[in-house]
């Protein structure tokens, strides 16, 4: 089945749900070596999503995804507002005038998220970002998408990679975001981009499974 | 969490409001948009200057919008970079015709931010050049990280450019005045407390009564590292070293020296930080032409403080003396 | 006790030589008799205006040192009232020969010490008359009891009769306005945590996570009752009222109003109460022609705030507005 | 036995040492009730007059008891500093030139320097301040000089009833002094100067009984 217009605006309400409920805890992380406001960011930047999904039933998924893009970057603020809003401009860029989406659909529209990230973050994998659960995620992503999976089943597994991918982080010393400046005193400490990521793509999981 | 607040949530949002009563000889506030501008901008013909960072840093950046220092602030959340949105709003306010300078503390979400308003302001015809502030030397400088922090040499180069864009000077000047007072300042601070975000709630680190934090940021970040608290004259002199030879200030030259507090520290205990100061500089033949002493850039309600040195030249001095009309920053008017 | 201080006894020595260093333009420390005392002192034919009290509240006194406001301040131990040797010494250094003001908070100690000052100027044929502050309405006035506390208003007061000064008007004229500002005054603060005296070494109350003290002076005591933690709505109010209510304000009256941190409140929270405070006098019409907002008369590291009204007149307003240029005020100069 | 101008002289040293001793629990006393600096107020005046001690060997009763009077107004500052430097300017000039003291001397000294309290400080026995010990520990003295006891007695006498004094300031509501600003809520702690009067007092008769 693939995943439709609906399945994404259920996404975006269960992402917003989840961040809100996990708003505290990603504070918390961001507490240990960050400036403990990433819970409050996601939260303020899902919940001005929320509010704007009624207005959007009509719009194709792309749209909708470039609506969700620019409502966090100018909602969000920090260095998650402009990574996770170009994030899901690049997605809504890739899945422009789609109502539905296939597998390699998902691929794409990840793909191009992951390039946005890394252009307007200037990191790769192993620097203790969100990128350290977006990146494996992606990976498994397309290894399910050759084993031709359908979609659900490719998040399902994209969603267990990045959560091993963001207990990968506890062990890393930041290089890039705020925790670069704590240098090896970042080690033992999980991020907190890679978590609110994970959170994210689970959200996206559970949806499609239910 | 004690705070004099309302809601977590309405923190900024009150704090501007209660600003704009308090400074409205001097200042507009867009509660809306959520910037601060100077009552007489656009100024035909003269650079726009504007800063912006996360609230809870006080007076920076709104307390230094006025005559002679910025035309414009935007404040994001507590500790949150503010969003393109204001940052664009705030250029279009201040656009005189002779393009506009950002100041960006060197923080990712701060570039990033400013990235994104500086490419669309590029896109509406206004001319922006973005300056990036990074003095912070508890923190090494690398190509491959995110670099060094923006923190007190921000203040002071918003002042001395401030007082260059004043005299007409155009966008490539003002611009490479930033650039220069960047390079010629240096800083490093540390935490006797910590701070507590309101939207957290409790305090974002917890430090032993007999520690402190060393190499702190202005944002609650736990420092480079922790250490047994010292004597004033101690702390001044760890902090004070690494400024001096990352600058390779030699004797005889001359200096405007900051001695910030962190917000949660009586001026009676900077005072005795700024002697220490004085007296360090002097063993080493350096003097210091110029100073402050006190809540410059601060990290909410921390205990602790932060030095900043810049070498001075004569033109330096002269823009630092220019007058200045701000909130938080007056002199010469 | 975590403090940016070297031995607890060099506490204030050591500031004050910092103070020293870092003003001096402005004003020159007798470090030896403990005062600080304007540049230009003792100056022909203008009125000396002293103040004085113990350390631990800066910027006051000696942060009002300058021209247009103090011509010398006497700072004591923290929290304890100088001694007569060093207001005998602040007042002959400024005697230009129109006599000498001072202005006393009322406190047992500080009204004693300026008295034994003020008998001894006299032997020595200096004229002075001693102005007594007592603002504060948290305190019950009354003929059997050591009276109100002299708070807020004191600032206040430096600054307007030190612009009249500034004039070359009499020492009655002088002292007359000194009496009117502090009758049309009035205060009231609370706490949202204790302070540390250096000497003591630990906090001078505990109060709850859930706790604040309404009513309390200047000096870490604890206030006039414990209340359960507020909203800033609700503290502006209670500070408010009796404010209001003891000046007998009516609507149509314009005030000059102060929203002051005690030390380790940060300016965030304090343009939130002024927010607050602006709304609360705008109900009853009363409105603020003037104002302050910051750190201004302090006890130490003591987190909560003051509130401070003085009923204006144009005469009031002219002499706020005059020029001043101290260390911790300074404007149209 | 007359009180001897050596007496005088390690009454002072004594009342330094105890005062330094007591300087931490002077000024807990303080912080209930006041601004916690009585202990340091009386340690910095004490420790004043001890270091001018020796070069005034040979001066009488009178002019040594002046010196510590100008000391202590010198040093002290606060409200403890006027008033016991007060009531030691006026004991000195209540026994100028003598060279030891009597009973009818000691009674006169003290007098003396309670009514310089008073005139300084403008307050009555009840209103919880130093008074309170000082005013009971003169109406025992005068007893004890009626009974015609020496004045190592008068002074044991003394001691004790600033004492009671002392302890009976718990009780009281202040009306003057730093205390007063508490209203009802000053009541249930000691106050700090009957405290440190007690502790000059009761180092007087240590001195004396030795
Ligand atoms: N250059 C970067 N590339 C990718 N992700 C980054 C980068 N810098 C920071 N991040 C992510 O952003 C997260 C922090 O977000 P947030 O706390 O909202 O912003 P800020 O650091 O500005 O307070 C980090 O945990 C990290 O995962
Ligand atoms: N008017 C007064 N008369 C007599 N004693 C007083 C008076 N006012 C205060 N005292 C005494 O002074 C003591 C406080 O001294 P101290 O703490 O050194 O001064 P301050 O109150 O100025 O800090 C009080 O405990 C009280 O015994
Ligand atoms: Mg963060
Ligand atoms: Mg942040
Ligand atoms: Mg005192
Ligand atoms: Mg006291």
């Amino acid at each position: 089945m693939p995943v439709t217009h609906e399945d994404i605006l259920r996404w975006l309400q269960r992402s917003t749900q989840v961040l809100h409920e996990n708003s505290a805890y990603l504070t918390q992380l961001d507490s240990a070596i960050g400036d403990a406001d990433h819970g409050s960011n996601m939260d303020r930047g899902f919940t001005a999503v929320s509010a704007k999904l009624a207005s959007l039933s009509n719009a194709d998924i792309g749209a909708l995804l470039k609506t969700v893009g620019t409502t966090l970057v100018s909602t969000v603020g920090g260095a998650s507002g402009p990574l996770y809003g170009t994030a899901f401009l690049r997605a809504g860029m890739a899945s422009a005038g789609k109502q539905s989406l296939e597998t390699p659909d998902v691929i794409a529209l990840f793909d191009a998220a992951l390039e946005g990230v890394k252009t307007r973050g200037k990191a790769q994998a192993g620097e203790k970002t969100m990128l350290d659960a977006l990146i494996p995620a992606i990976e498994a992503g397309k290894q399910a998408a050759s084993d031709q999976l359908p979609p659900a089943q490719v998040l399902q597994r994209m969603a267990v990679a990045a959560e091993t991918g963001m207990k990968s982080t506890i062990d890393m010393v930041a290089t890039k975001g705020r925790a670069s400046y704590l240098g090896e005193r970042s080690a033992g400490h999980q991020d907190p981009g890679a978590t609110s990521c994970w959170l994210i793509l689970q959200a996206f999981s559970d949806i499609l499974a239910a | 969490m004690k705070k004099l607040i309302n809601q977590t949530e309405d923190v900024v949002k009150e704090a501007l409001a209660g600003m704009a009563l308090a400074h409205a000889d001097l200042i507009n506030v867009d509660l809306e948009q959520q910037f601060i501008v100077r009552k007489d901008a656009p100024i035909k013909n003269k650079v726009g200057v504007i800063s912006g960072g996360g609230s809870g840093h006080e007076p920076m950046h709104g307390g230094y919008v006025g005559y002679g220092m910025l035309d414009a602030a935007c404040p994001g959340a507590v500790f949150t970079s503010p969003v393109p949105d204001q940052m664009l709003a705030a250029t279009k306010a201040v656009d005189g015709g002779a393009g506009v300078l950002h100041i960006v503390k060197n923080y990712t979400g701060d570039v990033m931010n400013f990235e994104m308003a500086a490419e669309l302001a590029a896109a509406e015809g206004i001319e922006v050049v973005s300056v990036v502030t990074n003095d912070d030397v508890a923190v090494q400088d690398s190509l491959y990280t995110a670099g060094r922090r923006g923190v007190g040499v921000t203040v002071l180069l918003e002042k001395i450019v401030g007082g260059l864009a004043e005299t007409g000077a155009p966008l490539a000047q003002v611009a490479e005045m930033a650039r220069q007072v960047n390079n010629q300042g240096r800083s490093m601070g540390m935490a006797l407390t910590s701070c507590t975000v309101p939207a957290a709630g409790k305090p974002t680190f917890e430090l032993g009564e007999d520690e402190m934090e060393i190499g702190i940021g202005i944002h609650g970040e736990p420092g480079r590292r922790r250490a047994k608290l010292a004597s004033a004259a101690d702390i001044t002199e760890t902090l004070t070293t690494p400024i001096v030879e990352d600058l390779g200030l030699k004797a005889g030259e001359q200096v405007l020296a900051m001695v910030n507090g962190m917000g949660g520290t009586p001026l009676l205990e900077l005072y005795i930080v700024f002697n220490e100061l004085e007296r360090i500089l002097k063993g080493r033949s350096i003097s210091i032409a110029r100073s402050l002493v006190g809540n410059y850039i601060t990290s909410l309600e921390m205990a602790g403080c932060s030095i900043t040195l810049v070498r001075l030249n004569d033109e330096l001095i002269k823009y630092w003396d220019a007058p200045v009309h701000t909130p938080a920053l007056r002199w010469g008017r």
